[in-house]
């Protein structure tokens, strides 16, 4: 298999190409080619995934030479392992499902076509990140998921605001991808070599490891920074929000269960350089990790509860939820935080499709105050919504979130450090559910507002992957249970068995209670949402009734923006200001200066060249024309004439044999 | 190789050739020039080349010879009015025969018989062609499919 | 008896010199082209005859030297045809007189 | 005895030839030369007086109508009184016409059409004249038609004959490409251009039971039906008649021509179209094999002439049945459809080759030819909606 690994990216991609050279109008084709490259990756996924079953821990590599210069050799190679093999599952079947959905929701527009080779790019340039075995062919893919994902935020180019998004994403990851970087060509440095695993000389086993030293935290922090900018940690966060100026469709795969998972990823990957020298499970790296992970989670959960936009709000919460799995890395539960990245890419696409099908059904209404009632009007909408929304707030038992978040708050309360991420990410739970609960009401329940009078249910197409996923989100749970651990042992390397009574476990009374406790808080203040209660204006929300002025802070994303554009921004206008002030006022003079020079030279030269020089060579001339007239009065421009000369030139031949002979 | 063929099909050959080359009529020295080529083509038999000779058929008569009188056809309003022939091309014409004969008929070493040959199968032709010709065969084929799409060009009307 | 070699050539010369004649002496674009191309079988016909009357005829050279001739004779044709119908779309006149812009 | 009667002209043209032993090499050569010649134009101008009877009166049943049926038993001697009418008819020639080129036109097609019949095995051990490159001879042969052709339309001095030599060059042109194109793989199979070796590429049976006929194979069967159609077109039979169309330029190339030197240009049509028909059942239909091992007690010539009496019933039948198609229709048809298709048949067949020629190789090449075809059709169809007919006369 791990022969053929490279397949799995490569078609994709080549489905991308060949979309791209389709005409504007071949619409199916590029649909189906699209689809049908996926179904083939996710054929070879699972041929992989199953090949990674026979023996436990398997982990196979295959390395080759890129270019060598010197005596050095840049090698890159592929990976399969169970990280990589659950990765490459999870992304080609909500890929696939994606894919289909596409279908349907982008029907109508314009650039159906382009849509689906960049659609198709992202997927193979995922997937090459996925099964990378070297830092730098997972830092090449990781900026080719960044550039498709650039593309795909400013598809409707038209729009000022979506171009303004993709810049904004583009430019917020390039500073954590700067340094990620650095981190690179630091451990190159150190280490000799990118490869991850290379038959106990990659730079993840002991004896890379070995030479890295002191400079491990810088490297790993480094490396954090590109995690940060690409999964959305504070304070690179700003740009995932606003990345959902794009089609629902590339919010589900890319901005919420995979390209941004991609950070959480590399971390996963790259692991041993966090926990290199770790005592206790603890290394000043990792705690950066964590508080980091605490605060985008809580800071994203309550922006949450502020905002008006449907896929906002599940922005922010994916925001929240990729902050829950940094922190369990951080604390030492890799397998946690890969789980809860699964379980999340499920119910997180589950959503996001689910708010596409909504936005279709109400012709393009994003917010959610205009909404409402569209409970009877979608019902597998609805139904599968729900679904999604029980995943996300982690309701233990049925739901596949609910078994991976109580795994992360069982880790992060053994954490030795401290006991406070473990509360605070218990008030992140409470909030999740309320905010869950507060979109659910406004949209699904209540009255018709002005955006839902005419929705309408979605078309087979798009409902088709909503209960794909929506069976995946529950299902998934089966391999998630302390029962029978299974994804977590296959994950760690042991083996699985099964035991009941650790189903029951404290921590799922008290999550059940959490829980309880955020749909029954969102139940009580938005009971009366969207009607007009007590002196409070139909379309204002409770809480802003009740407390405008934190509403508003939260509302405007704790004014971090402002803060940017004060401060960051301002800076860079003010340099460019100085640089542009520099060029015109100094350089440019500078650059006169020596050009007059120049010039003057120029001038001697030139009165040299026509008093000298242009003599000689007038007289040349002139005997040349003279020459050439005289010969071209030879071509009469008759072809017999020419040929009768060839005629001659062959009797002159036989004289000469004649006279020789 | 019989002789007394030789000599007819040459005799004949050649005043076919003299008909092209003198006859008034342009249509009737396109003909001639066809059973001339006809005439070479009998020659190449008579000289065990089978293979070659029907191609030049194939060729020739097929597909230059159609070719020509559509041109003559094609510049039909010019062809009533010939105009007389060029007498120093003909004096250099019967020139350069005289020189060429006089040559061969004064080189000894041409005065030989041909050796016994087995016939030459049609299949070591096909052979040959794709193993030790075929980078020449490759490029004649670029040649013609160039010469095709020249010739396509040359005659497509000229836009105003 | 049998012809030689020397009587074969003795054909293809005066073949060749037909086409010379035609070329050299006729006004019309078309009979310049039918003597190139009688004195290109006239060139055959030698190699043919060289090719048979050699000591080793079995390889045959010849035959393939005759092939590609005939081949780049045809092409030769087409377009020095094709070129004769755009002149003659120019000028209106196929006689080569007066084909002479290229005059020096 | 089966044997005896198989080999009957065989050794009837031996026991001839026994009569010139110790006559020089020469001599013997030129006499069996004769005899073939002789027996050749012989089957075949009676062939052709058959047919042409035959197809007036099967074209007769066709609609609703007796053909001839006058002259002789069932109207059979028609065709001699045909002749004798044609005979002696008065020669009209033109005053403007190029008297020799309209008087060589007919000769010339004539010659051809007689001189393709020669290569084309009739029997076992009865091919005419066995030449190494025999299919190239019969191209080769047949190329020079399309000059007798232009003679006759440019010697008649005629806009009506000069417009059906155009036509009638530019659509032969057209499709000899095709023709040599769906031969092609058949050579390419059995690996020679010998008539008789292809005739003996087909000669066994698959199973014991199904002929090894290349029509068998889905390359063959593409094959054959594409040089079938291109075969028409070259005799410019219908539906691609449109060089002679009555109703359109009289009688095409052939409108000056009358009396006897008329009568020779229909004959070169018939034997052409003998020839084209003949080519076709040695290249597909196993030639002179019969079709079964049971039945190869009957003469192999019988069988020969079975086949080739079956696909000229085709012939008249098609001319029976189908309207006349328009030229841009016709050159549309060769250049879009046939030309792409007769290389997918060189393709299918080398598939069919290097898959083992065997089931596999079958399943294959019917693919290849499969999605071809799809490709084509999809590509070429101009999405026309044709309103439905409507007879207003014919209730």
């Amino acid at each position: 298999m791990i022969d053929h690994l490279w397949l799995i990216p490569a078609v994709p991609f080549a489905a991308s190409l060949v979309i791209l050279s389709l005409p504007n109008r071949r619409r199916t084709s590029a649909a189906t080619l699209a689809v049908a490259g996926q179904i083939g990756a996710l054929a070879m996924s699972v041929f992989a995934f199953l090949s990674t079953l026979q023996a436990p821990g398997l982990r196979t590599v295959q390395n080759f030479t890129w270019f060598t210069f010197g005596d050095n050799a840049l090698r890159l190679g592929w990976l399969l392992d169970p990280l990589a093999a659950a990765m490459l599952m999870m992304i080609t079947l909500v890929g696939f499902c994606i894919f289909v959905f596409s279908k349907g929701y982008m029907a109508g527009d314009k650039n159906f076509v382009r849509f689906f080779a960049y659609l198709s790019f992202f997927s193979g340039a995922m997937l090459g990140l996925v099964i990378s075995n070297s830092l730098l062919l997972l830092f090449i893919c990781w900026e080719l998921v960044g550039l498709a994902s650039y593309l795909l935020i400013g598809f409707w180019i038209e729009r000022p605001s979506a171009a303004a998004a993709a810049k904004k994403a583009f430019i917020t990851t390039r500073i954590g991808d700067m340094g990620f970087f650095l981190g690179l060509l630091w451990l190159y440095g150190r280490s000799g070599t990118l490869l991850f695993y290379d038959g106990g000389n990659g730079c993840l086993e002991s004896a890379g490891l070995a030479m890295l030293g002191a400079t491990v935290t810088s490297i790993a922090l480094l490396i954090f920074c590109g995690a940060m900018g690409k999964s959305g940690q504070f304070p690179l966060h700003v740009w995932l929000p606003d990345a959902m100026e794009g089609p629902t469709p590339v919010s589900a795969l890319i901005h919420a269960a995979t390209m941004v998972a991609a950070g959480v990823f590399l971390v996963a990957r790259v692991y041993p350089i966090f926990s290199l020298g770790a005592i206790n499970g603890v290394t000043s790296s990792l705690i950066v990790v964590v508080w980091i992970g605490v605060t985008t989670a809580l800071m994203a959960a309550v922006i949450a509860i502020a905002q008006a936009d449907i896929k906002r709000i599940l922005a922010y919460s994916t925001v929240s939820q990729l902050g829950l799995m940094m922190v369990s890395l951080g604390v030492g539960g890799v397998a946690a935080g890969i789980m809860h990245l699964l379980a999340h890419g499920f119910f997180k696409s589950l959503l996001f499709l689910g708010s596409g099908s909504v936005i279709h059904g109400c012709h393009g209404e994003q917010d959610i105050r205009k909404m409402g009632g569209l409970r009877r009007l979608m019902p597998i909408t609805f139904s599968t919504y729900a679904i999604g929304m029980m995943a996300l707030s982690g309701v233990p038992l049925f739901f596949s979130g609910g078994w991976t978040k109580e795994e992360i708050l069982h880790v992060t309360a053994h954490w030795p450090v401290s006991r406070l991420p473990y509360f605070l990410l218990l008030i992140g739970v409470v909030l999740t559910a309320l905010y869950m609960t507060r979109q659910i009401i406004y949209v699904f329940f209540g009255d018709r507002h002005a955006g839902s009078q005419h929705a309408h249910e979605s078309s087979r197409v798009m409902t088709l992957p909503l209960i794909v996923l929506a069976i995946s989100a529950i299902s998934f749970s089966v391999v998630l249970t302390p029962a029978w651990p299974w994804l977590h042992d296959y994950l760690t390397d042991e083996s699985a068995h099964f035991a009941f009574p650790r189903l029951i476990q404290p921590t799922l009374f008290l999550s059940l209670v959490l829980v309880g406790m955020g749909f029954a808080l969102g139940i009580w203040i938005y009971r009366k949402a969207g009607v007009q209660d007590r002196g409070r204006a139909a379309e204002t929300d409770p809480l802003e009734f009740a407390q405008p002025k934190l509403f508003r802070f939260l509302e405007n994303k704790m004014w971090i923006d402002e803060l940017y554009a004060r401060t960051v921004i301002a800076f860079s206008w003010m340099s460019a200001r100085f640089s542009d002030w520099m060029d015109r006022n100094f350089w440019d003079r500078l650059v006169r200066g020596f050009g007059g020079i120049g010039q003057q030279f120029g001038i001697l030269t030139a009165s040299v060249d026509e008093r000298g020089i242009n003599a000689g060579v007038d007289e040349t001339s002139v005997g040349t024309r003279g020459l050439g007239r005289l010969m071209s009065a030879a071509h009469s421009g008759q072809i017999q004439t020419y040929l009768g000369v060839i005629a001659i030139g062959l009797l002159a031949l036989l004289l000469f044999y004649a006279w020789l002979a | 190789m019989s002789s007394v063929a030789f000599v007819i099909i040459a005799i004949l050959t050649l005043a076919a050739a003299l008909a092209a080359a003198t006859l008034q009529k342009l249509m009737h020295a396109a003909l001639s020039f066809a059973a001339t080529l006809v005439g070479v083509a009998a020659l190449f038999f008579l000289l065990g080349a089978e293979f070659v000779g029907l191609v030049l058929i194939f060729v020739y008569i097929g597909a230059v010879a159609v070719l020509i009188v559509f041109t003559i056809l094609l510049t039909r309003r010019d062809v009533g009015k010939d105009r007389g022939a060029n007498w120093t091309g003909a004096l250099l014409a019967t020139g350069v025969f005289g020189g060429l004969i006089w040559a061969i008929l004064k080189t000894q070493s041409v005065a030989i018989v041909a050796p016994h040959m087995r016939s030459i199968s049609v299949k070591r032709i096909g052979e040959a062609l794709m193993t030790s010709y075929v980078w020449p065969l490759q490029c004649v084929g670029l040649l013609l499919t160039a010469a095709l799409i020249g010739a396509l060009v040359l005659v497509m009307e000229e836009k105003r | 008896m049998t012809p030689t070699l020397q009587v074969v050539l003795v054909v293809s010369t005066a073949l060749f010199s037909a086409g010379l004649l035609a070329a050299l002496s006729r006004r019309h674009a078309i009979f310049i082209l039918i003597g190139i191309e009688m004195m290109l079988a006239a060139a055959n016909l030698n190699f043919i005859a060289f090719w048979r009357f050699s000591p080793q005829p079995q390889p045959p050279t010849g035959v393939m030297i005759v092939i590609f001739s005939i081949a780049i004779a045809a092409a030769e044709a087409a377009v020095g045809l094709a070129l004769v119908i755009a002149v003659y779309r120019h000028y209106r006149t196929t006689s080569v007189d007066h084909f002479d812009q290229l005059k020096g | 005895m089966s044997k005896s009667v198989d080999q009957i002209f065989v050794n009837a043209k031996q026991w001839v030839l026994s009569w010139l032993t110790g006559a020089p090499g020469w001599v013997l050569q030129v006499a069996s030369s004769l005899i073939n010649i002789f027996a050749l134009l012989f089957v075949f101008l009676t062939l052709f007086a058959l047919m042409s009877v035959l197809e007036r009166k099967i074209l007769g049943r066709i609609q609703n109508r007796y053909g001839p049926n006058r002259v002789g038993p069932f109207g059979l001697l028609q065709p001699v009184a045909d002749g004798i009418k044609m005979l002696i008819k008065e020669d009209i020639v033109p005053a403007r016409a190029d008297k020799l080129v309209h008087f060589l036109a007919p000769i010339l097609i004539a010659a051809a059409a007689i001189l393709a019949l020669a290569v084309i095995p009739y029997g076992r051990n009865m091919t005419p004249f066995t030449i190494d490159g025999g299919i190239l001879f019969f191209f080769a042969v047949g190329s020079t038609t399309e000059l007798a052709v232009f003679m006759a339309g440019w010697g008649s001095n005629n806009k009506f004959s000069m417009l059906g030599a155009m036509r009638a060059i530019a659509q032969m042109i057209s499709y000899e490409l095709p023709l040599i194109i769906t031969v092609l793989p058949v050579v390419m199979v059995v690996g020679s251009l010998t008539p008789d070796r292809i005739v003996a590429a087909q000669a066994e049976y698959t199973y014991g039971l199904v002929p090894r006929w290349f029509v068998f194979t889905p390359w063959g069967a593409t094959a054959f039906i594409l040089f079938f159609v291109s075969g028409l077109v070259e005799s410019n039979r219908t539906p691609f008649d449109v060089p002679e169309g009555e109703s359109e330029i009289v009688a095409g190339h052939m409108t000056e021509y009358s009396g006897f030197k008329y009568a020779t240009f229909f004959m070169a049509e018939y034997i052409g179209m003998f020839a084209i028909t003949g080519l076709a059942v040695t290249l597909y239909l196993g030639g002179w094999h019969s079709p079964a091992r049971s039945l190869e007690f009957i003469p192999s010539y019988v069988w020969f002439f079975t086949k080739l009496g079956a696909l000229l019933f085709v012939y008249i039948w098609l001319r029976g049945t189908l309207p006349r198609t328009r030229v841009d229709q016709i050159m549309n048809f060769a250049w879009k459809f046939i030309l792409p298709m007769s290389f997918t048949c060189v393709i299918a067949a080398a598939v069919w080759h290097y898959a083992g020629r065997g089931l596999r190789g079958w399943l294959w090449s019917f693919f290849v030819i499969a999605i071809v075809y799809t490709a084509l059709s999809m590509l070429l169809d101009t999405q026309r909606k044709f309103a439905p007919r409507v007879y207003r006369f014919a209730e």
